[in-house]
C-alpha cells in the first residue's frame, strides 16, 4: 500500500529527509512522531506528490512517484486524503461547502453528497456549524473541518498532518476514534504528531520516530533504523 | 455532463465571491472595449467621409471653342452611360457664363450682355470611389474622354485626389497595425485584470487541486467567469459606444455639410464584444495553468 | 523622518515582491495612458487644422460697376490696415477677368480680348481665427466692410464659418465632458489594478495593523508604490505616443494639403503623467482606508 | 492593568461571550482554558480591539474599549501583544524580518533592533533558521516565530492564543518558560490553551475556565464565576 525505499529531500543545502526506508500494508495505522523540524510534514508532503520525489523511491497506491505524470496526480489524490497542518480550508465558504468539494470533484450526486456530508460533520462535533462561513469558526473549530474534508470521500490512505494541535484531549481522543474506525474499515492511517500522550494511547499501532530527517526509531520489522550510531532505540 | 453544467453554474456564481473586485475588472472591460470601439467609430466615419466626398473622381472637360453644338450633345449623352458615373453636369457657353456670373455679386450684367459667350462647352463628370487598381482606372478614362470629339483638354481635380491617396496610404500601412495594436492593449488589460482577480482564488485552486481536482474542474469556472467577464464588458461597452453615437450623430449633419456620424458596422461591433470574451476565457486559462 | 525616508525605499522594493502583477499594472497604465494620449493628440490636430484652414474668417468684397479707381485703391490699403488680417486679395476689373479666365483651359482668348472687363473691383479678405464673441465680432466688421465708399456688397465664405461653428460647438459641448471621461476611465483602470494588487497584500496590512502600526506607516510605502506606478507607466505612455506621433506627424504633409501633426502641447502631456501618479496615490490610499 | 466587567459578545444570534467579569494586576500569569468553541479566542480579540466592545466594559493597559477611538487602536497595540492562533505571519519574508517588523512599527533604531531580534530568535531556537522565508518553515517553526514576535517588544500585555499547539512537550514548556521570564520581568501574560498537562504544571498562576461563553470556573477571587445553577467548581 506504501513503500518508501531509501528516500531523501533536501531544501537547498538542508537535507530536510535522509535515507527514509519503511512499509506499511493496507489497513494499518501509523503514529509519526518527532519534534518540530523533524521532517514529518515533509514526509507526508511527499506522499501526496506535493514535493517531487527526487531520491529514492515511494509507491503509493500502487503509484510509483518517483515517476508519476503530472496528469496522474488527481488520480493518486483521489485515493489519498490528507488533513493539512495549516488546515487549508476556504474561509469564504460554509463548512457544508468546504467539505462536500472533496466529493464534488469526484462527480458524485447530489444526494449521495449531502448524505455522507452530514454524516462526517455530525461525527465531529460540528453540526450547530454547518451552514456558517469556515472564516468565523474557533481554531478547533477549523481543525475539525479539515478533518471532516478528508474523511468524507472514504479514502484509502489518509495521512493526518498534526490533526489535533488545537483541541483539547477528550476531542483529540475522539477524532483520534474517528481515524480508527476508518482504520477498521481498512483504510490506512499516517499521522504525524507531536503529542506523546495521544502515541502512549495506542500501543497497538505502528509507530516511527523523526529526528533531523532520519529514522531514528521504529517499533515494528518493517522500518529501517538509521543505523549511523546516534539512537537505535525502539520506543 | 451534469457536473459540467454544475460547474458552468458555479463560474455564474463565484462573480459574488469578490463583487467588489469583479464590478472594476468589468469596468474596466468596459471601458477599454468603449475606447477601442470610439477609435474604430473615428477612424471608420472619417474613411467613409473621405469615400464618399473626396474619394470620388471628378474630371472637367472643355471642348474646343469651335466645337459643333451637335457632336458636344451626343458625347453628353455617351458620358451619362458611362460605368460609376455619380453625376454629370454640363454646360453650355451661354449657362457657364451664366453660372459663373451668378458666382459674381448682382449678377454682372456686363458680362451676361456680351454678345456671345466667350467661355467653351464645358462638363464636369463624377465617379463613385472605386477600389481596386485606380490609378490604371484613370488613366483609362482620361485617355477615353480625351479621345472624344472637339475636346480641348480633360483635368481632374488634384487635391481630393491627394487627400483620399494619402488617407488610404495611411490605412493601409498604419491602421492594421493599429488596430492589432489595440487588440493587443485590450488583451493585455483584460488578462491584467482577470490575473490579479484570480490572484485572490489562488487558495481555492491550490485546495482543488490538493483534494483531488482535475484540471479541467478547475478551469471551467474560471473560464466560464472570464468569458462572462470579458463579453458583459465588451457588450456594455458597444452599448456604451451605441448611447455615445446616438448624442454625437447629428454634430456635422447640417447643410451644406450632410455629415452624418456612422455607427460601426455589425461585424466590427459583434468583434468588440468576441474580443474581449476570448480574451478573459484565454487569460483565465493561462493564469490557472501553471 | 529617517523612517519615513524608509518606508519611500519599502514601498520602491516592495514592486520586487510581486514583480508579475506590478508589470502587468504597469502595462495597463502605460497603454491607458497611450490611449487616452492618441485621443487627445487626434483631436487637437484635428481642432487645430481647422481653426487653421477653415476657423479664419474671409470676407469677399465687391464694389459698384461705376466706382472710381482712386477710391477703391484707398479702401484696399486701408483693408490691408485692418486688426487681425491675414491676407487681403486685390483685382481690379483686368485682373478679376485674367484671374478667371486662367482657371479655365487653355485661357479662353475670346474673353480677355473683350474692351471692357465685364468684371467689378474686387477683394478677398482674411482675418485670422479669433475666439471670443466671434458673431458680434463679425457682424460689426461686415457693416464696416460694407460702409466703405462704392462697395456694392459683402459675402463670407458660409462652408468654412459653418464647419468652424459646428467643430467649436462640438468642442465646447462634448469635449470638456469626454476629457473628463477619460480621466474617469483612467481612474477607473489604474484604481482598479491597484485595488487588485493590493489585495495580494492585504495580510501585510492586517498584520501591521495588529503589531500596533500607525496609519501613516502603512500607507506610505503603499502611495509610494502607487505613485510610482502611476507616473513611470505615465511616462512611458507617453513617450509611446511620441514614437508613435514621430512615425505618423509627415503622414498628411504634402503638397498642397502641407497638413502636418503636431505632438501634444507640454502641460497636456505633464497632465497625462501626473494624472495617473495621483490616481495611483489616491487609489491606493482609499485602498486602505477600509 | 486589566479589567473585564459584564462583558458579552455575540456573533448575529451566537453568543460567544456571556457576562464575562475579571479584572488583573500588572504582572500576574493567567490560564484561560475551554474546550473548543468555548469563547476564548473572542475573548482575547476584544482585549486587543480587533471586536469591539459592544456590551460590558473593558479596560487594558488605562484604555477604556468601549470608548477608544479608531486613531488610538495603535496605541493600545504598542502595550498590549498577542500570538495569534493562526500565527498570521508573512511567508513571503524571513525570520528576521517577520520579527523585526514589531520593532520598525515603533520606529526604533536598526542597530537596537537588530540585538533585540538576535536575543529573542536566539531564545526560541531558530536561529539556524533566521534567514529562511517563514513559508518554508515547518508548523512549529512557525509559531515560534510568532511567539518570537510578540514577545520582541517587551510589551507590557502578552495575550498568547494556543501558542504551543504545534509544538512537543520539551519545546512547550521552554516556550512557556520565556513566557514565564517575561511575567517575571512584569508582563502580565494571557495564555490561552486546551492543555489541561501546561496549566497543571503551574500551579501557581491564575486560571480561568470558559464553557460556552461563560466563565465557569476560576482559582482567585478576581473572577467572577458565572452563577446559573450550571457548574461553579474551581478548577
Ligand atoms: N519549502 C521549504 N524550503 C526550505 N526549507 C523547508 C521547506 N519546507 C520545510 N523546510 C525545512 O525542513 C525542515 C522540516 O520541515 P517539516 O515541515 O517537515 O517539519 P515538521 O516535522 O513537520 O515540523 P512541525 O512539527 O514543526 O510541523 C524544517 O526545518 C523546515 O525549516
Ligand atoms: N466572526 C465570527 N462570526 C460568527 N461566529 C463566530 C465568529 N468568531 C467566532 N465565532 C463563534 O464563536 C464561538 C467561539 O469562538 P472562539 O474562536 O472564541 O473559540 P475558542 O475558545 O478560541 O475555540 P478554539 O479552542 O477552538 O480556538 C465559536 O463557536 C465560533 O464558531
Ligand atoms: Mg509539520
Ligand atoms: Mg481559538
Amino acid at each position: 500500500m506504501l513503500n518508501v525505499t531509501n528516500l531523501s529531500h533536501n531544501f537547498g543545502p538542508y537535507w530536510a529527509l535522509k535515507n527514509c526506508s519503511f512499509s506499511l500494508d493496507k489497513g494499518e495505522f501509523l503514529f509519526l512522531t518527532g519534534s518540530s523540524g523533524a521532517g514529518k510534514t515533509t514526509l507526508l508532503r511527499l506522499l501526496y506528490a506535493s514535493l517531487p520525489v527526487m531520491r529514492g523511491n515511494v509507491t503509493v497506491a500502487g503509484y510509483n512517484l518517483r515517476a508519476l505524470p503530472a496528469r496522474k496526480v488527481p488520480d493518486l489524490r483521489r485515493q489519498v486524503s490528507v488533513v493539512f497542518q495549516d488546515f487549508k480550508i476556504l474561509p469564504y465558504r460554509t463548512v457544508y461547502q468546504n467539505v462536500a468539494m472533496a466529493l464534488e470533484v469526484r462527480g458524485l450526486n447530489q444526494v449521495h453528497i449531502d448524505r455522507r456530508v452530514r454524516a462526517v460533520v455530525r461525527g465531529l462535533g460540528l453540526e450547530s456549524r454547518i451552514n456558517m462561513l469556515c472564516g468565523e469558526l474557533s481554531g478547533g473549530e477549523q481543525q475539525r473541518v479539515a478533518v471532516a474534508r478528508s474523511v468524507v470521500v472514504n479514502p484509502k490512505i489518509l495521512l493526518a498532518d498534526e490533526p489535533t494541535g488545537n483541541l483539547d484531549e477528550e476531542l483529540a481522543a475522539r477524532m483520534i476514534g474517528i481515524f480508527k474506525q476508518f482504520h477498521m474499515h481498512g483504510t490506512t492511517v499516517v499521522l504525524a504528531t507531536h503529542s506523546s500522550d495521544i502515541v502512549r494511547m495506542h500501543p497497538e499501532a505502528r509507530q516511527l520516530r523523526l529526528e533531523h530527517g532520519k529514522i531514528v526509531a521504529a517499533n515494528w520489522r518493517g522500518a529501517e533504523i538509521f543505523s549511523d550510531g546516534i539512537s537505535e532505540v525502539h520506543v | 455532463m451534469r457536473v459540467f453544467f454544475k460547474l458552468l453554474g458555479q463560474g455564474v456564481r463565484d462573480i459574488a465571491l469578490h463583487p467588489w473586485a469583479q464590478l472594476m475588472t468589468l469596468l474596466a472591460v468596459t471601458f477599454i472595449t468603449f475606447l477601442a470601439g470610439l477609435m474604430l467609430l473615428g477612424v471608420g466615419n472619417l474613411d467613409n467621409e473621405l469615400r464618399v466626398t473626396r474619394g470620388e473622381v471628378a474630371f472637367q472637360i472643355y471642348w474646343k471653342e469651335n466645337a459643333s453644338p451637335e457632336r458636344v450633345k451626343t458625347a453628353w449623352r455617351s458620358l451619362r452611360g458611362m460605368d460609376g458615373v455619380v453625376e454629370v453636369l454640363t454646360y453650355t457657353p451661354k449657362q457657364a457664363l451664366k453660372d459663373l456670373s451668378s458666382t459674381l455679386p448682382g449678377g454682372s450684367r456686363g458680362l451676361l450682355q456680351a454678345e456671345s459667350s466667350p467661355l467653351p462647352y464645358t462638363a464636369v463628370i463624377k465617379f463613385a470611389h472605386r477600389s481596386g487598381d485606380v490609378a490604371s482606372w484613370k488613366k483609362a478614362t482620361l485617355a477615353a474622354l480625351k479621345g472624344l470629339p472637339d475636346v480641348r483638354s480633360v483635368r481632374s481635380s488634384s487635391l481630393k485626389d491627394e487627400v483620399s491617396r494619402a488617407w488610404q496610404e495611411l490605412s493601409s500601412t498604419f491602421m492594421a497595425p493599429v488596430l492589432v495594436f489595440l487588440v493587443l492593449i485590450l488583451s493585455m488589460a483584460v488578462g491584467n485584470t482577470m490575473k490579479l482577480s484570480l490572484i485572490s482564488r489562488q487558495d481555492e485552486i491550490e485546495i482543488l487541486k490538493l483534494v483531488g481536482a482535475k484540471n479541467w474542474y478547475i478551469r471551467t469556472p474560471l473560464l466560464v467567469g472570464g468569458a462572462l467577464l470579458g463579453s458583459v464588458g465588451g457588450l456594455l461597452g458597444v452599448a456604451g459606444l451605441y448611447a455615445a453615437w446616438w448624442n454625437l450623430k447629428d454634430t456635422f449633419n447640417f447643410a451644406p455639410l450632410y455629415w452624418e456620424l456612422h455607427f460601426l458596422p455589425v461585424d466590427q461591433a459583434l468583434m468588440l464584444i468576441l474580443i474581449p470574451m476570448l480574451v478573459g476565457c484565454v487569460s483565465s486559462w493561462v493564469a490557472v495553468r501553471n
